[in-house]
């Protein structure tokens, strides 16, 4: 890991351990979930080329499953986080193994198709209940132990997962693995032409990708203690791309500065009404025309230095 | 009397025209969406708040001046198209060299900003708007009572379907704007004022979004949101239609408004997804679509 | 096939849409050689190419490496066999440097590589047989240059370094001198020597010196079809080659 | 050779340039690549651009056509100064670009493709004349563009620009990729598009051909046009010109 | 005593014309009415949009709860959103006065000692227009039912009434939400014969079916057509040309009395609309609950929301009644029909008053809900 990457992550870790006594708690662990998501969703956007229009699918199942795991079977945070996140590998597998045989707006779409079938089934199926949703979901005793109502316990778990999370993406990006990738988006055929499956690659990245999609939205799930169909609705997926194209689209910190912007915007702007609808659009409009690399993109390019 | 699976063969028919109608909005504005792709390589999110302008100029044109709605039919369209040449002229055109990402960002935070200032001025909860008396009433056909109003839509988007269709596919002017999607500066090498053109197809795919606008006026409600929910499904029409295809977007339109049809009587909670599915099955039989060309 | 045939391909077919581009095409490849094949424009050589490695897949006919039918395999898979191609329209990884060009190559070795937790330092151990690699292609100065910032020629030679990372049994080179200056010519044309040894080459090229200096044998195409075989003495008198691609005014 | 040296316009040695292009200068984004070009192409002459890959041929007739984001100098057509009007107008002056990469369009047919460059001045090449000279294209007119070989491509390209009365033709490399045989067939074409009054400037990398068909060449090197050799003195400076060409 | 009230509602989205900015004034003119600052207690008002998604909810009134002191958070439509910080206010041990969520859950499965639920609710409307309709000779009943758990609800609740009521229901199709085109599922319902087209949808849905059921005749043609969720701006959306004839409750309208009339009219003043039921709701909750704190003398929840049951509610909109001990607010209801054109005499002249249920028979009984904490 480069210097500058390391003072980063080390900047951003004391930071965030501070954070709670400046800013309200509950809304950095949205944004942590956010971030998570976001990387996530921005491992296989930036590093595999793969736009996926459909995320909020692994986002969203996870989150139900999640709730439902805690609060209809009882189990503890950690295993329903965990119950949650397979599901969504699973279903990220299952989606994966159809989708990456397609390329471009192609692939979006039938990343979409998929999603938004998940959708209908989160709002027919009886589990989920409906555009109720899964309310009142304990946040019990992490490991059977330590109390997650206590806020602060909370929140180091939640900066725990987030930050291992992204960890293991950064690493993902700065693997073998991920160096295939990356020649996978580059030229294709060519990396065919060199004995390359790319399809196991793609497939692999993507479930990656959904997994991690899924611990965020299980995460999500413990914290806010509910699960709702806003997660699984495909404006879900269109808000992680524009966090991801905001904060700056293949940059291993954009996403999550554009998690932070968009969620915080979400939450200062809540009083305005209608105008958060036109701010938010004139933020988009403003930044595709001026910063287009997104912000972190846009700093990278300042200071020459990968981001 | 027959009944094909409880269903009267007269009350199916019924439900075919209806679907065929609904097909209608579907085909002219994934046609719109369909032309501004396929010539100029941007995905216009825009496309929804543009056909909710093209329902609001028609109610404020009979409000604020009067005008009918068979002028509306004329002037709400040109008015939107020329929303829309203003926004190309102003943002679109600076993303033409870019990925589809940025385009779909940016007609994303138009969409945005527009249904924003019409929810501010004009509240969510809609508008009325009173058909012309041509198109109140309607005539019984045997098997069903067809207003007026809706036969209307299948003709007026029949028409124009395939005036565009045959503008762009059989014309050189439509030869012109395939080439410059390709290779603008090639085409401008060629003598061909390239720029004006771009503009103008921008102008005639929006508008092409507010003439469905003015159809929708007297049928459906008018309100800020009104494009929102439509705009996802009529992607997936283009991207069945194959994206950028002018052929498929047009008959994918309609016949998907028939297979949504028969959904809404033989398992009607399937239909607002049954699109999604047919999308999945056609992308991992067809990867371009049933009518795009393969690079 | 004990006859040192590599390559065959048997009744070997494409057809586009009622279109012949490749009709019952027959070729073999002996090992060791250096095989062009060469015809006029259309003549489906490119295709040809694209069908041998399942860039497409043939309306009918069989094609076996070594012996064994690879008519139904993947394009990777054949890859992996060790039969490896270049491109006409040159292939480089853009945004990476040369160095890493040639490591994705030498990578293949570790089999598919799916270790996502592991650092990619480990890949520092073929930084040393990429160097060499390099030098073997006068890229030794551009080692950390990005590929897309490289001339035309040396993204050629660049693509050749990596194929030879594979260390291919066999190698198709699609007009590996298309677009290039003269002096680049000359270097190529001795690089392809030098590596011929050892291995069998099969490529498609239109400049005639080049193809006259290097082929063992050549086979032309012309329609789709196989016109003639032979060594550059023979193909290049006969008649319907003369006529088809030579020309009159040639040689 | 002798050919195409026999088939002299009688205007060729018209005393006043049709094509002069002085001090011109082209940036791409920040990368300065031509810097002060000069030389003049007289009324019907072949005049070819040589030099290595890079050496700024292409980026010469880009700067000539007006697609290039920035450049300065003079180009002066027909005595007309093209500097500050954009690619359209000067199509419209009647001058024609084949580009290196062909761009052929693929959402358009082999026919669309043919038939797709307006008309720009009277008197541009039938139909069948064009068949004549690319028999190829006649049977696949109903392909998609790209669907073509390279070098049918590479036809189809030339054959465009034939059709649409354009007298000035910019040709880059138009034998890139084509079999042998074609690349006679353009050489004769060349030389009858010159019999008949057009005038062309030629980028080639095969030097063999281009002295089969050129009046003159022009050696451009690192932005620059460093000399410029006769085709009637080329056996004289044939050493000079391969020291030039790196041969 | 300082009290500092949150609204929360919708103010961008679909239920932004029936709370939004709406509610707000309405809490204001609580206060103004009240002559809070008069008496001692200083009143604040802070408002925000929840954009109909639980998480953006629930954060912001945790935030609400925790670091800004709010006391009391008031209206919140959408079901989900409300039943969200229902959960919320009880953890919190804050008070929540709900008028905009529709779900009878609020005081059923998920009540809670800290919420009142003051305006309308499912059962309430399905059983007043329901069995009025029944009364009215309307037998046989179709549903148009939006597929989700809310429209089940409404129609489950509905098809109870009616058969209880001697009514039969022929048959029901799902509609998917949100729908534009009901043209399809109206002609389903017109093929029934039934005599009621009971539409169990909202919103957007209502004011499409509503607007395609004129253009298919479907009225004319003798059927009728009971909205079991419309609010006064989707009628006046619609216009009357197309809702004329319309069956629905609602439990306020501007026209009843002067003490509506005057009120409607300072609110009109600032918001350019008359008041929805919804924002009539926060009005009366917001004065209820001012009077309990100037009662108790302190803003204690537990002390507060006592009095609050304990004291007899009386406000101009909704006249006198209770707060029940589930939580629920009891007053009267109404059955309106929509006006046809020739009898409005103005923009808002919509309703005419078909029936009056009275209060003990509108809302749920209290045994019924299944509320936990009540014995
Ligand atoms: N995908 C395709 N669809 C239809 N026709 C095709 C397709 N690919 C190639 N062809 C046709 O097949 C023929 C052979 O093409 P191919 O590219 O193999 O020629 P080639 O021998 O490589 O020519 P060149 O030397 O010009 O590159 C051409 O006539 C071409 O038009
Ligand atoms: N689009 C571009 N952006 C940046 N630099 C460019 C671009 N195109 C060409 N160049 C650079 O400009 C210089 C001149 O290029 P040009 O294409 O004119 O060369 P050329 O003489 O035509 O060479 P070739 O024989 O390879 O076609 C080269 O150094 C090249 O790298
Ligand atoms: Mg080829
Ligand atoms: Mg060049």
């Amino acid at each position: 890991m480069p210097v500058h990457h390391i003072a980063i992550f080390a900047g951003l870790l004391a930071l965030l351990i501070a954070a709670p006594f400046f800013f309200y708690p509950i809304f950095i662990m949205k944004i942590l979930c956010f971030a998570l998501f976001a990387c996530a969703f921005n491992l296989l956007l930036g590093y595999g080329g793969l736009l996926s229009f459909g995320h909020a699918a692994y986002f969203g199942m996870a989150s139900y499953v999640c709730a439902h795991a805690a609060k209809v079977w009882g189990l503890t945070p950690e295993l329903a986080i965990i119950c949650g996140t397979l599901v969504a590998g699973v279903l990220g597998f299952l989606i994966g193994s159809l989708a990456i045989r397609r390329q471009g707006i192609y692939f979006a779409m039938i990343t979409l198709a998929f999603a938004q079938m998940v959708y209908f089934f989160s709002l027919q199926a009886e589990f989920t209940g409906g555009e109720d949703g899964i309310q009142a979901v304990p946040r019990g005793h992490l490991f059977g132990l330590i109390d997650l109502r206590s806020q602060e316990s909370l929140y180091f778990l939640v900066l725990a997962i987030a930050f291992a999370g992204i960890l293991l993406i950064y690493r993902i990006i700065h693997s073998p693995f991920g160096q295939v990738l990356k020649a996978i988006r580059e030229n294709e055929p060519r990396a065919i032409s060199l004995g390359y499956r790319v399809n196991r690659y793609k497939l692999a990245v993507f479930v990656l990708s959904a997994t991690l999609a899924g611990l965020a939205g299980a995460t999500k799930a413990i914290v806010f203690q509910l699960a709702s169909l806003t997660d699984v609705y495909w404006t879900m997926s269109g808000e992680v791309v524009l966090m991801t194209l905001l904060g700056g689209m293949g940059t291993v910190f954009g996403p999550i500065v554009g998690a932070a912007v968009i969620v915080t915007m979400q939450n200062y702007l809540a009083t305005f009404g209608a105008w958060v609808t036109i701010i938010q659009g004139l933020i988009f409009v403003v930044s595709v025309m001026l910063f287009r690399e997104g912000i972190v993109g846009v700093i990278s390019k300042w200071t020459r230095k990968p981001l | 009397m027959f009944e094909l699976l409880g269903i009267p063969p007269q009350a199916l028919f019924g439900q075919l025209l209806l679907g065929l109608i609904n097909g209608s909005f579907y085909a002219i504005l994934s046609l719109g969406l369909a032309v501004i792709f396929g010539l100029l390589n941007i995905i216009n999110f825009t496309h929804g708040a543009q056909y909710m302008l093209g329902a609001f100029v028609t109610w404020m044109l009979l409000n604020y001046l009067g005008v009918n709605y068979w002028w509306s039919l004329l002037i709400a369209p040109v008015a939107v198209g020329i929303t829309g040449v203003i926004l190309e002229r102003l943002f679109i055109r600076r993303l033409y060299h870019l990925d589809h990402l940025y385009g779909l960002l940016l007609t994303f935070g138009l969409a945005l900003i527009t249904t924003g200032i019409f929810k501010q001025i004009f509240g969510v909860s809609g508008l009325p708007y009173q058909a012309p008396p041509l198109l109140s009433g309607g005539h019984n056909l045997g098997f069903m009572y067809l207003p007026n109003s809706r036969a209307w839509v299948i003709i007026a988007s029949a028409v124009v379907c395939l005036a565009t269709w045959f503008v762009i596919e059989k014309t050189k002017l439509g030869a012109y704007l395939r080439a410059a999607t390709e290779n603008p500066t090639l085409v401008g090498a060629f003598g061909v004022n390239v720029p004006l053109m771009i503009t103008l197809t921008y102008g005639f795919g929006v508008a092409l979004a507010g003439f469905a606008g003015v159809l929708a006026a007297p049928i459906y409600a008018i309100n800020p949101v009104m494009g929102e929910n439509l705009i996802i499904v009529v992607f997936a029409v283009v991207v069945i239609g194959g994206m950028g295809s002018i052929l498929g977007s047009i008959v994918t339109g309609f016949g998907l408004g028939l297979i949504e049809g028969l959904t809404r009587v033989f398992y009607p909670e399937g239909s607002a997804v049954v699109i999604f599915v047919i999308m999945a099955l056609v992308l991992l039989v067809k990867p371009a679509g049933l009518f795009g060309r393969t690079a | 096939m004990s006859d040192g045939v590599i390559l065959a391909a048997e009744n070997l077919t494409k057809e586009f849409k009622g279109f012949f581009a490749v009709e019952d095409v027959n070729l073999s490849v002996r090992r060791g050689q250096i095989h062009a094949l060469i015809g006029p424009n259309g003549a489906g050589k490119t295709t040809c190419f694209n069908l041998l490695t399942k860039f497409l897949s043939p309306t009918r006919g069989r094609i076996t490496y070594k012996g064994d039918d690879i008519t139904s395999m993947s394009s990777a898979d054949i890859a992996r066999l060790g039969l490896v191609r270049s491109f006409q329209i040159s292939a480089v990884f853009p945004h990476l440097t040369a160095l890493e060009n040639v490591r994705i190559a030498l990578q293949r070795k570790r089999g598919d590589s799916f270790d996502f937790w592991r650092s990619q330092k480990v890949l520092s151990a073929f930084d040393d047989e990429a160097r060499a690699l390099l030098a073997d292609v006068g890229l030794s100065e551009f080692e950390t240059v990005n590929a897309s910032d490289l001339s035309y020629g040396r993204k050629r030679a660049l693509e050749i370094a990596t194929t030879l990372a594979l260390n291919p049994e066999m190698l198709l080179l699609d007009e590996p001198m298309a677009g290039m200056a003269q002096e680049d010519v000359e270097r190529i044309s001795a690089l392809i020597k030098r590596i011929s040894v050892n291995r069998t080459i099969l490529m498609v090229e239109h400049n005639l010196s080049v193809v006259a200096s290097l082929s063992d044998t050549i086979t032309v195409l012309a329609r789709g079809k196989v016109l003639a075989e032979g060594d550059y003495a023979t193909v290049s008198k006969d008649e319907r080659v003369i006529e088809a691609y030579i020309g009159a005014g040639h040689g | 050779m002798a050919e195409a040296a026999l088939a002299k316009n009688p205007q060729a040695d018209d005393a006043t340039p049709l094509l002069s292009v002085k001090g011109l200068e082209a940036w791409y984004g920040e990368s300065h690549v031509l810097h002060g070009i000069d030389f003049d192409v007289r009324f019907g002459e072949v005049v070819t651009l040589l030099g290595r890959n890079g050496a700024g041929k292409t980026t010469t007739l880009k700067a000539i056509m007006g697609v290039l984001p920035k450049r300065t100098g003079s180009v002066q057509f027909q005595g007309k100064e093209l500097m500050h009007a954009p690619a359209r107008f000067i199509a419209r002056e009647g001058i024609a670009w084949c580009p290196e990469e062909r761009g052929i369009f693929s959402s358009l047919s082999v026919e669309e493709n043919l038939m797709l460059p307006p008309q720009v001045k009277p008197g541009g090449m039938s139909l069948d004349r064009i068949f004549e000279l690319f028999p190829n294209l006649k049977e696949r007119l109903s392909s998609q563009g790209t669907k073509l070989s390279g070098g049918e491509q590479q036809m189809l390209a030339i054959a465009r620009i034939l059709r649409t009365g354009a007298k000035m033709l910019l040709l880059d490399e138009p034998t890139e990729g084509l079999a042998p045989v074609i690349i006679q067939q353009i050489g004769h074409t060349i030389a009858r598009l010159k019999q008949e009054g057009f005038t062309i400037i030629l980028v080639e990398q095969n030097f063999r051909f281009a002295s089969t068909v050129a009046d003159r060449h022009y050696v451009v090197e690192q932005g620059k046009v460093i000399d410029m050799i006769p085709n009637d003195q080329l056996e004289a400076n044939i050493d000079k010109l391969h020291a030039y060409l790196g041969v | 005593t300082d009290v500092k009230i949150g609204v929360m509602n919708d103010r961008s989205g679909i239920y932004a014309d029936i709370g939004g900015e709406g509610s707000v004034i309405a809490a204001r003119l609580a206060v103004e009415d009240f002559d809070a600052a008069s008496k001692g207690i200083n009143v604040e008002i802070v408002s925000a949009d929840h954009q109909n998604k639980p998480d953006v909810g629930s954060n912001i009134a945790r935030q609400w709860y925790d670091t800004e002191g709010v006391d009391v958070i008031a209206d919140v439509p959408t079901s989900s959103v409300a039943l969200a910080i229902n959960e919320i206010t009880r953890e919190k041990n804050k008070i929540f006065l709900n008028s905009g969520a529709a779900t009878s859950d609020l005081t059923g499965a998920a009540c809670s000692p800290n919420t009142v639920h003051w305006t309308y609710d499912t059962w309430q409307l399905a059983h007043g227009t329901g069995s009025a309709m029944v009364e009215n000779g309307g037998k046989t009943w179709f549903f148009l039912t939006a597929d989700y758990a809310f429209g089940h609800a409404l129609e489950r609740d509905t098809s109870a009434v009616v058969k209880e009521a001697g009514g039969e229901v022929i048959g029901s199709v799902k509609t998917p939400f949100p729908g534009t085109d009901f043209s399809s599922f109206l002609l389903q319902a017109q093929a029934s014969g039934a005599q009621v087209i009971g539409l169990a949808n909202a919103g957007g849905d209502t004011v499409n079916s509503m607007k395609q059921a004129a253009e298919f005749g479907i009225t004319q043609a003798g059927q009728a057509i009971a909205g079991l969720l419309v609010f006064i701006n989707d009628i006046h959306s619609l216009g009357l040309d197309v809702a004329q004839g319309l069956v629905l409750t609602e439990s306020f309208y501007w026209d009843m009395n002067d003490g509506t009339r005057e009120w409607s009219a300072r609110f009109e003043e600032q918001t350019g609309n008359k008041p929805s039921m919804i924002q009539a709701g926060v009005y009366g909750a917001v004065l209820h609950y001012l009077k309990a704190v100037e009662a108790v003398g302190n803003k204690e929840t537990e002390a507060v929301m006592a009095k609050m049951k304990e004291m007899p509610t009386d406000d101009p909109l909704f006249g006198k009644g209770v707060v029940r001990q589930d939580g629920r607010k009891i007053h009267d209801s109404y059955l309106f029909r929509v006006k046809t054109p020739d009898k409005s005499e103005g923009e808002w002249d919509l309703y005419e008053t078909v029936a009056t249920i009275p209060a003990e028979k509108a809302f749920r009984p209290i045994e019924e809900g299944g509320c936990e904490f009540v014995k």
